[in-house]
């Protein structure tokens, strides 16, 4: 299974998203902003850094990059694509996903670990996870506050499109403790914390986000 | 040169925690009767040539998308000078 | 208007033109020796370059003659495949493996503008690690603040860590340690240094240098604008006819989304096999690199300095040779490869330009439109500045400050004030948590990092494949420097040393950032000696190298210069980071053990400054043969799985040590004080060469063995007791202290955020 | 409720990181002839009663010492409405 990872000028877990795809069993593919083909994958990861800097709104001009054009038609047509932090950022500002992220009401960039508990396991990056399980994965952002309108928060409660919410501390003031979405076919995910940087009982708070990847490939291979 | 000045601004609903601090701060530091206060903003463009109505047209699409994001911002273009 | 230019052949034609030295910090001698260097006077250009380079910041002429007794005293190593002289220090750490570091301070810029200051500081470190060949792996923070609780303290550091964490988490560098320490000495001269460490293949290291006549200079990354140049409006006013000074802004503004781009295209071009000699530009823009890298290479170098690609067209050549601006970079490349070069430029968005050429002609030579501004001999500019032999004398209160021991202040004694005591000390600034700092630093990205703050040292994995890595610590008590400065270098050392062996790592280099004040107080300059000859001394002994590092003099308020501040980095190797030695306690039933002697030694204590406000007396004992015999125990135990955790006893003694062991993983234990010390002694003095480790109860005596094969001596002290337990200490038989985990968490977790929102 | 509404920009000497990533973009979305983008700040304040002298001086100290880092940056006082 061919997963590949976008990498913008600034992005900066691209190496990691790769590493996780690897280690979950899959061959990681390198895509280029200024490319606009997909190269055949499978999947694709958008992954966590500050693109152009995040100077302006973070995710605001990746989304413009040629690549992304391609990336938005095959994630309506049906590809597995995750948003990670920036990824997350990204992804809604391309309108794949509702919402944005805002500053975090802290004012604070923040990184700890932060458990999660996953509310949905009907997308595509989440099926090898069990509904409820608790985990913990680093959570690293600047503007990761998840705002939307009521009426798309609710839609979003009622359709199960809450992927995963925070537990314990809500680190950035997300609206009802959003930690991810996805869209309405599930295929689509975003994600304010990082499972790829908990992959490896070494470099991680745990191993606990091993399964956004398992997931995929799991998915793929049934599919 | 021409000019154009545009702000954006979070749309009200949305909470401004920029905003809430500065609020704080200035009234620790002794202004007093501080109701809110927004931060928002701005770009100031230096444009060569003319800005005439298809240019505008061109930047009112991109602060609409690019400058702004409307599902949290307002903007308005404030100034255009010639 | 169009304004003159001062040309080589205006000197020439015009020789007795007065010149603006003094305005640029050139004494009337140094003056004299470049007009004696020239055989003319200066152009305004020239003035410009030797003014700058000339500094005491460039030049180390304050320094110079003490800073040699690095090399003189070196060790035999062969470790160092690059020593100093290069923009960094390259060590070996086997399997084809080098690290590249070095620790630079950013002080008085982050005074004046906290959050680009710092910024800044890291995104200049960081291009001296690229400009080796190195990938930058992480960064660390070593920084100093005024009194906690000072309103200047609260505009300084939210500031300063803010812009720290702006540029590195930016550019994806984990930050992995450094040092928060707040003390009324640094109250209007905070220190903000940065350290930076890179990996490299050992084929992959680049040097400055300007090789090949013909090769092409190329300058890269951003335009060059009037940042940091105050120097260079002097020069502007006294040639403008208009008069008065143009207003150029000292403070420089970071750009790190273009330095993560530089780093990219700086590995790339260098992988590629494009590049003959590379140098970053910091301090003294491209009058540094230009200079440096012709010396360093045939000699000479023609620049047409029209070329360079400007942010700000009204700057004035004097300007460009001066300005500061951040994110640049220049490289030597042949012609055959410039075109390869210049498209990995524009693959990343990078602006490059060819501002010149190697030559040989032993001259450097700046051309403006044609006409000639600069001609001088680049070793001149670069290397042979002058050298001061500043007079320097043992302090007159030396003396008094060494007499006044705290052996009469008032100590706790009874087991409920000792209990407060600790408490006290577990919520002083200095000694709380600095989470709410450490929480603002990405320390996750690259997905390498094995260990990172609070550990003892950061742990980066290296190599995927073998678990090869390394680790770092930063350290120094200034307090101990003033009481005496030759054993204060020498207690940082030994303590950066001990932080590197607690998680495994064996000690293998040194990088310094000597942060003194005035070096024309024959006081300050005294500390400066001291300082030096005890780091060098104690490296030799020590038997690891010093590889680089930085000075940075004139951090005073008036006539008050901070406490000799010389913070030491060590670098040490760990052969597979699975074997690494963290700091919590764990398992229940582990044995607790101290390895190392206890003395009665408080002066310049945690207690002492905090408690009672006092410094005096002579700092602890330096011990090194202890400290490398307590380092062999640690790196041997970590190797053969021995030790389950182990964390150093430095500022605040054994009770914050155990604390801090307890409150890693929410687990405690129960200690008691060996027979025959003095509970309070025990608990809060500051003996150097200890740790506290913890053991599986069946290896235990293994571990014991092993430390009394190497002299150290090893104690059992308590017992891990388990998730949530308390954290106990039996004073005497049936006499005993304990905290709750959760009140030593409250206690440790509040101070910082409640000073600092 | 008075409304006093205060820009912040980078002085033009320093590097503006942020109008040159805007710059950038606005080129590549199709906007020709953008010479240069600053961005700015700008901070809109409700205050109750009136902003007479001794107010506005008030309003003018913060904002050169709270707002804006005159260091670095300069702030004009835009609007003020009763
Ligand atoms: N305290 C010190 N100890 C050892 N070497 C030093 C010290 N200070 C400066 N050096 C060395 O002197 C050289 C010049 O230093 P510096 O000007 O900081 O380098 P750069 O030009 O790369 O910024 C470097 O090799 C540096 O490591
Ligand atoms: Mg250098």
């Amino acid at each position: 299974m061919r997963i590949g990872v976008v990498t913008f000028p600034g992005s900066l877990d691209d190496h990691d998203a790769a590493r996780a795809v690897r280690i979950a069993g899959g061959e990681a593919v390198a895509l280029w902003h200024a490319d606009a083909d997909l190269h055949g994958v499978d999947a694709v990861v958008l992954p966590g850094g500050f693109s152009y800097g995040d100077y302006l709104r973070c995710g605001a001009i990746a989304r413009f990059a040629p690549v992304m054009g391609t990336l938005v038609d095959a994630a309506n047509g049906g590809l597995p694509v995750l948003g990670i932090c920036n990824g997350f950022q990204v992804l809604c500002e391309s309108h794949l996903l509702p919402g944005a992220l805002v500053r975090n009401d802290s004012l604070h960039f923040v990184c700890r670990d932060q458990r999660l508990r996953i509310e949905s396991t009907d997308t595509a990056w989440t099926s090898a996870y069990e509904i409820g399980q608790e985990i913990v994965v680093p959570l690293k952002n600047g503007e990761g506050g998840y705002v939307a309108d009521e009426a798309t928060l609710d839609l979003l409660e009622g359709d199960g499109r809450v992927v995963a919410r925070y537990l314990e501390v809500n680190p950035n003031g997300s609206r009802r403790d959003i930690a991810g979405i996805s869209n309405a076919r599930g295929n689509v995910v975003g994600l304010m914390p990082h499972p790829e940087h908990a992959v490896e009982p070494l470099t991680g708070p745990s191993t606990d986000g091993l399964r956004f990847f398992t997931s995929i490939l799991k998915g793929l291979v049934e599919a | 040169m021409a000019r154009v000045v545009i702000d954006v601004m979070l749309k009200p609903e949305i909470l401004d925690p920029q905003g809430k601090a500065v609020e704080g701060a200035l009234g620790r530091l002794g202004l007093a009767g501080v109701a809110s206060v927004r931060q928002g903003k701005s770009f100031a463009l230096e444009l060569e040539g003319e800005v005439d109505d298809a240019r505008l047209a061109k930047i009112n699409e991109l602060a609409g998308s690019l400058l702004s994001n409307p599902v949290i911002e307002d903007y308005v273009i404030r100034e255009v000078t010639a | 208007m169009t304004r003159h230019i001062d040309t080589v052949a205006d000197a020439t034609a015009y020789p007795e033109r007065e010149q603006p030295y003094t305005e640029l910090g050139l004494k009337a001698d140094e003056y004299a020796r470049i007009r004696e260097i020239l055989g003319r006077r200066p152009t305004s250009a020239e003035l410009a370059m030797y003014s700058v380079m000339w500094s005491e910041h460039c030049s180390y002429k304050s320094s110079k003659v003490h800073l040699r007794q690095f090399g003189d005293k070196k060790p035999e190593t062969d470790a160092l495949l690059v020593g100093i002289g290069e923009n960094a220090g390259v060590v070996d750490i086997g399997q084809g493996w080098a690290v590249t570091f070095k620790v630079e301070s950013h002080n008085h810029p982050s005074y004046v503008e906290p959050y680009q200051g710092a910024a800044t500081g890291v995104g200049g470190i960081v291009r001296d690690i690229i400009s080796m060949g190195a990938r930058p792996v992480a960064v660390m923070d070593p920084l100093r603040f005024g009194a906690a609780d000072h309103p200047d303290t609260h505009r300084v550091l939210p500031g300063v860590v803010a812009g720290i964490g702006g540029y590195g988490n930016c550019l994806g560098l984990p930050n992995i340690g450094g040092e928060v320490v707040f003390d009324p000495c640094y109250q209007g001269n905070p220190l903000v240094n940065a350290l930076c460490v890179g990996t490299l293949r050992h084929e992959d290291i680049h040097l400055a240098s300007a090789k090949g006549v013909g090769n092409l200079v190329v300058l890269y990354g951003a335009k060059t604008g009037g940042d940091g140049i105050g120097g260079a409006s002097i020069l502007a006013s006294e040639t403008f006819d208009e008069g008065g000074p143009t207003k150029r802004p000292a403070v420089q503004v970071g750009d790190p989304f273009m330095e993560k781009l530089l780093i990219e295209c700086t590995l790339e071009v260098l992988h590629a096999g494009l590049v003959e000699g590379i140098q970053d530009l910091g301090a003294a823009g491209i009058s540094c690199a230009t200079s440096e890298l012709a010396s360093n290479g045939e000699g000479g170098m023609h620049v047409r300095l029209d070329s360079v690609p400007l942010r700000d067209a009204t700057l004035t050549p004097e300007e460009i040779l001066m300005s500061e601006s951040q994110e640049r970079m220049a490289a030597v490349v042949t012609p055959e490869k410039i075109d390869a070069f210049l498209e990995i430029c524009r693959k990343w968005d990078v602006t490059a330009d060819v501002i010149g050429e190697v030559t040989d002609t032993g001259r450097l030579v700046i051309e403006w439109h044609g006409e000639v501004i600069v001609d001088v001999p680049p070793r001149t500019v670069a290397h042979d500045g002058p050298v001061y032999h500043r007079p320097y004398a043992r302090p007159s209160w030396q003396d008094a400050l060494q007499a006044d021991d705290p052996g009469l202040l008032a100590r706790p004694v009874t087991a409920a004030e000792l209990r407060d005591t600790v408490l006290t000390l577990v919520g002083s600034p200095n000694l709380a948590s600095k989470t709410w700092v450490t929480a603002q630093y990405d320390r996750y990205v690259q997905g390498n990092t094995v260990l990172a703050q609070p550990e003892d040292a950061g742990v980066i994995r290296v190599d995927e494949e073998s678990g090869l890595g390394v680790a770092i610590s930063t350290d120094c008590n200034g307090r101990f420097a003033k009481l005496d400065p030759y054993a204060g270098a020498q207690l940082a050392l030994a303590e950066a040393y001990r932080n590197v062996a607690a998680t495994g790592a064996a000690p293998l280099a040194v990088t310094n950032c000597l942060n003194f004040g005035s070096p024309e107080d024959p006081d300050v300059m005294w500390q400066f000696e001291r300082a030096v000859t005890g780091l060098a001394d104690g490296c030799l002994e020590l038997g690891i190298p010093v590889t680089g590092g930085n000075v940075s003099f004139y951090n005073q308020t008036g006539d008050v210069a901070i406490h000799p501040t010389p913070v030491v980095g060590v670098l040490g190797v760990i052969d597979d980071v699975a074997r690494r030695t963290p700091m919590a306690f764990r398992a229940i039933g582990d044995v607790v053990l101290v390895l190392g002697e206890t003395r009665e030694e408080l002066a310049g204590s945690e207690w002492a400054h905090v408690v009672h406000g006092h410094l005096g007396g002579l700092p602890p004992k330096v011990d090194l043969a202890a400290e490398r015999a307590l380092g062999e125990v640690l790196v041997a135990a970590a190797r053969g799985s021995l030790v389950t955790a182990a964390h150093d006893v430095s500022d605040g003694g054994i009770a914050q040590v155990l604390v801090e062991m307890a409150l890693r993983e929410g687990v405690g234990a129960t200690v008691r004080v060996p027979a025959g010390l003095d509970p309070f002694v025990f608990l809060v003095g500051e003996s150097t060469a200890r740790a506290v480790v913890t053991a599986d109860p069946a290896r235990a005596a293994t571990l014991e063995a092993l430390a009394t094969q190497h002299g150290v001596p090893v104690a059992r002290i308590g017992v891990v007791t388990g998730p949530g337990d308390d954290l106990q200490v039996d004073l005497v038989v049936g006499d005993s202290v304990a905290w709750t985990l959760a009140e030593l968490r409250a206690t440790a977790d509040a101070t910082l955020p409640a000073l600092f929102g």
